[in-house]
């Protein structure tokens, strides 16, 4: 592996869990739901990147299909949890009025 | 003011925690074991019936993931749904939008198709597809269709289950046949990946759309009376 | 050729992380999801850079808009409740 | 023969789905899934029991490409005890129900044990994750069908803590496959080397999972969410799901991070869990309600078992270690029993009384002898008296600390005893405080006897016939 590769691996590896950790902190100093959410969407957005760099293995060469595919589940649980969470806050503003 | 929790120790435990994130993100990477799954799986790929690696890995080697994960979205509808009925709708869109809506959701569907055909072999495939279909359903809703044009609920139940159950049933089914749970026979591996494909796109394109409803769909008169 | 790649991943990057800032510290919820939206449609430019066109797609499909589409009628609500509670007092969120 | 793995995870996903479309006979349907999920779940557990340990590779294409599922004595034990548990719950759902709850009260619970089965036998680390999100996001589901304000914003709140957990956990994925370059457990094992990369990673899955379980002090999530489901959701969220993320914690310790590991770390968990046990016991014996009685209890249960981590750190590889962890694996699956029993018995008496408010228990409580025997039963086995499994697993988990010298996990331990005992028969007193009014001893079948049966099995099952379980755990290593 070329060091260009690792670099690129490390460059956006390590921006991902700068958004983990941005994402964290969002989600542990805001109270609204809407802001947890996306709080947490980010944080998710950061591993899923965190995955998609460490995949990549150079312009020429075939990135590692297993990372992308965990990716791409993931990417469904989160808006499948996004939308329940969601409900629930629906639920409680509708029992709120 | 300074809130200690909020301006001292938060950030300070996340700056702590990423120094050891990033130190340790880099010695996974430098380290020596490098390859991963990576050329083992690559080299498999022919074996799969696709030819698109991703979704190789999805419908093939870790199919198992992908039918709990269809599993997970189920699951969160159908707590939406015990959570209440949808709420009232959109209003009727004025007609240009409407005019759009109507060219952009047989669009939307005939992308949706192709996406799902190409998965095979090229970027796209079942999840991509599902939500085009999603996405078709949205703009129904934002157009003011109640339902966001899924069918009643009778009907909207089992084709949310189908994803899952054509999943479920073909990895049953192979067992008793002798192979295995979700083992393809050879030759008829890609056929099955496109059956088990076109019933998750399916259901993953109402599922989406039903949740973004947001509640139980409206009984089928209240239907008829907005329409 | 490679230090141009490298200037474009560093631009890339930065554009992310900067959206991600923009939108995690944004108060009023409407921009805040708008801002998602571009954070996930950024998101998925850079994975199809990093060769993960499957995950592009389905980051820009889902995790940008239909999450986004979720979220943003979940925003509406919320202005709609604050401008009906907040009437006559000062508005905290107003942006 | 058909691979019986597999299907104790598919069975009850198929269950879920033909309640889901046929919502009218959710009832019916439910019942017979849940029957047939729990047998294929006893056939594992019977075949690891006459076979040894068990492998299924799913597509056939065997780790590190394919996803395989693991059946040891292990996950045999913890499988069964969930699934009497669960069957168990569903015959008490059966009755507590009414039509329109039950309608969506089916196929989440089946998808929660589909999960639950999943969780149990899976050797995959991110299996694993899905597995995690689909009990997390059942869990919550389930936990709010009660409707009211404040279910749905303690199971709101749970849900969120659990996708924190989750995501937390699958950090710790992202990096072990960075690291290592595969997912499966046992070459996951194989590879790792003790330093800065795997002592990362097990932070951030243990951490995760920790959060799930409800370790003191990030507990604070659980007494509202378990307090404010329907009973039956109560019983099993208290009885498995926490549980459940115990089991996998100990999995990956014991599997996975075991040349990781320093005493500290196992030292950081008892310290924890002594926490929990101390202020979860106090916080009971000051609960108002029953139901939060019984969410705290479960607070300060987590807690003995997460004792055992530096008792199990100290000790030696050998017979005591092993005697050590099969009690650890007694306790936890007695709690089960116990709490499960508790909840569906402090269910009826909500039912029958209109609330749950201890101190006007009194007349609710006489009027249900089979519940208020149930509450005894499960008592007795939260307290730890003779003949329970508790008993017998804080023996040999006090006798071990003395051994090693430990003594302060020793007095842990007997405070939280204590407590237990004064909050167990807080409860028993204001149901005995009255003349006996000639009710008959069971009321309703459906709903009194599962509780009353849970009861039994912590309290004379598992205690009297822990044998068999000593054997199970030895079908440890895969072939």
């Amino acid at each position: 592996m070329t060091s260009h590769v690792l670099g690129t691996q490390l460059l956006y590896g390590g921006s991902g869990i700068l958004l983990v950790l941005l994402g964290l902190w969002s989600f542990l100093v805001h109270a609204p739901l809407l802001r947890k959410l996306i709080a947490i969407n980010v944080m998710g957005a950061g591993v899923f990147h965190l995955l998609v760099a460490i995949a990549y293995r150079g312009i020429d060469t075939p990135p590692d299909p297993v990372p992308h595919a965990l990716v791409l589940t993931g990417i469904v649980v989160a808006v499948s949890a996004t939308a329940l969470a969601l409900a629930f806050g629906k639920r409680l503003d509708r029992d709120g009025d | 003011m300074i809130r200690p929790l909020e301006h001292i120790v938060i950030p300070s435990g996340l700056i702590a925690l990423g120094g050891l994130l990033g130190w340790s993100l880099f010695l996974a990477i430098t380290g020596e074991t490098g390859d991963r799954l990576a050329e083992i799986a690559l080299a498999r790929v022919p074996d799969s019936g696709v030819s698109n690696p991703v979704t190789s890995v999805l419908l093939n080697f870790r199919a198992y993931d992908t039918l709990l994960e269809l599993a997970v979205l189920l699951t969160a509808l159908l707590g939406i749904w015990s959570l209440g009925a949808a709420g009232p709708g959109f209003q009727k869109a004025a007609s240009v939008l409407e005019g759009m809506v109507a060219g952009f959701v047989p669009l939307l569907i005939l992308s949706a198709g192709y996406m799902l055909w190409v998965g095979a072999y090229a970027p796209g495939g079942a999840f991509q597809a599902g939500a085009l279909l999603g996405a078709a359903g949205v703009m129904l809703a934002l157009a003011g269709h109640r339902n966001a044009g899924l069918p009643s609920e009778d009907r909207l139940r089992p084709l949310v289950a189908l994803g899952v159950f054509v999943f479920a049933i073909t990895g049953v089914l192979l067992a008793v046949v002798g192979g295995g749970f979700l083992t393809y026979p050879a030759g008829l591996a890609k056929w099955l990946i496109l059956i088990i494909e076109t019933a998750a796109t399916l259901s993953i394109g109402a599922t989406l759309a039903a949740a973004y409803l947001g509640g139980r769909p409206a009984p089928e008169h209240a239907t008829r009376e907005s329409a | 050729m490679n230090l141009l790649l490298a200037l474009f991943d560093l631009l890339l990057t930065l554009t992310l992380v900067g959206l991600a800032v923009v939108t995690l510290t944004s108060r009023e919820p409407r921009r805040a999801v708008i801002l998602f939206i571009a954070f996930g449609l950024l998101l998925a430019l850079v994975w199809a850079r990093l060769r993960a066109p499957d995950l592009a797609l389905a980051e820009a499909a889902i995790g940008a808009g239909l999450s986004g589409a979720l979220m943003l009628a979940a925003a509406r609500r919320a202005s709609d409740r604050n401008s009906v509670s907040t009437e006559g007092s000062n508005r905290e969120d107003a942006p | 023969m058909i691979d019986a793995l597999p299907l104790a995870v598919t069975l009850p996903l198929i269950g879920a789905l033909a309640v889901t479309v046929w919502p009218a006979h959710a009832r019916g349907l439910g019942l017979a899934g849940a029957l047939i999920t729990a047998v294929s779940a006893l056939t594992v557990t019977t075949e690891v029991w006459s076979r040894g340990a068990l492998r299924a590779d799913l597509g056939g294409w065997g780790a590190p490409l394919g996803i395989a599922l693991e059946a040891d004595g292990l996950s045999a034990a913890f499988l069964a005890m969930a699934n009497l548990v669960a069957l168990a719950v569903s015959v008490y759902a059966g009755g507590y129900f009414k039509r329109e709850t039950a309608r969506h009260f089916w196929p989440l619970w089946l998808l929660l044990w589909s999960a639950l089965n999943g969780l149990f036998l899976a050797a995959d680390l991110f299996n694993l994750y899905v597995t995690l999100e689909l009990l997390g996001l059942s869990a919550a589901a389930l936990g709010a069908l009660t409707g009211t304000r404040e279910a749905v914003a303690a199971n709101l709140r749970y849900l969120l803590v659990g996708l924190l957990g989750s995501m937390s956990y699958l950090l710790g994925v992202a990096l072990v496959y960075a690291a290592y370059g595969v997912l499966d457990i046992g070459l996951v094992a194989e590879a790792v080397e003790p330093g800065p990369v795997a002592w990362t990673a097990m932070t951030l899955m243990i951490g995760g999972l920790i959060l799930k379980a409800a370790l003191f002090p990030m507990h604070f999530w659980l007494p509202p969410a378990h307090a404010n489901a329907p009973a039956p959701v109560s019983a099993a969220l208290s009885a498995l799901v926490v549980k459940a993320a115990f089991y996998l914690a100990l999995r990956l310790w014991l599997d996975v991070f075991a040349p990781v590991l320093g005493e500290a770390a196992a030292n950081l968990l008892g310290i924890l869990g002594a926490g929990a046990v101390v202020w979860g016991s106090w916080r009971a014996l000051r609960a108002e309600r029953l139901k939060l009685l019984a969410a705290y209890s479960t607070v300060a249960q987590m807690g003995y078992l997460f004792i055992a981590f530096p008792l199990l750190a100290a000790t030696p590889p050998g017979l005591a270690r092993e005697n050590l962890l099969a009690a650890v694996v007694l306790l936890a699956l007695t709690h089960g029993f116990a709490k499960a029993g508790l909840f569906l018995a402090a269910g009826m008496v909500q039912k029958t009384a209109g609330h749950d408010r201890i101190d006007e228990l009194g007349g609710a409580a006489q009027a249900l002898p089979a519940a208020t025997f149930a509450i005894g039963l499960a008592g007795v086995a939260l307290i730890g008296l003779p003949p329970s499994g508790t008993f017998l697993a804080k023996w040999m988990m006090l006798e071990q600390a003395m051994i090693l010298g430990l003594w302060w996990w020793l007095v842990v331990m007997m405070v939280g005893t204590l407590l237990a005992a004064a909050y167990i028969f807080r409860v028993l007193s204001r149901a005995f405080n009255r003349e006996p009014t000639p009710y008959r001893f069971v009321n309703d079948a459906s709903t009194e006897l599962p509780a009353l049966l849970l009861g039994l099995i912590a309290t004379f099952g598992l205690g009297i016939a822990a044998q068999p379980l000593w054997r199970l755990l030895e079908q440890g290593a895969f072939g």
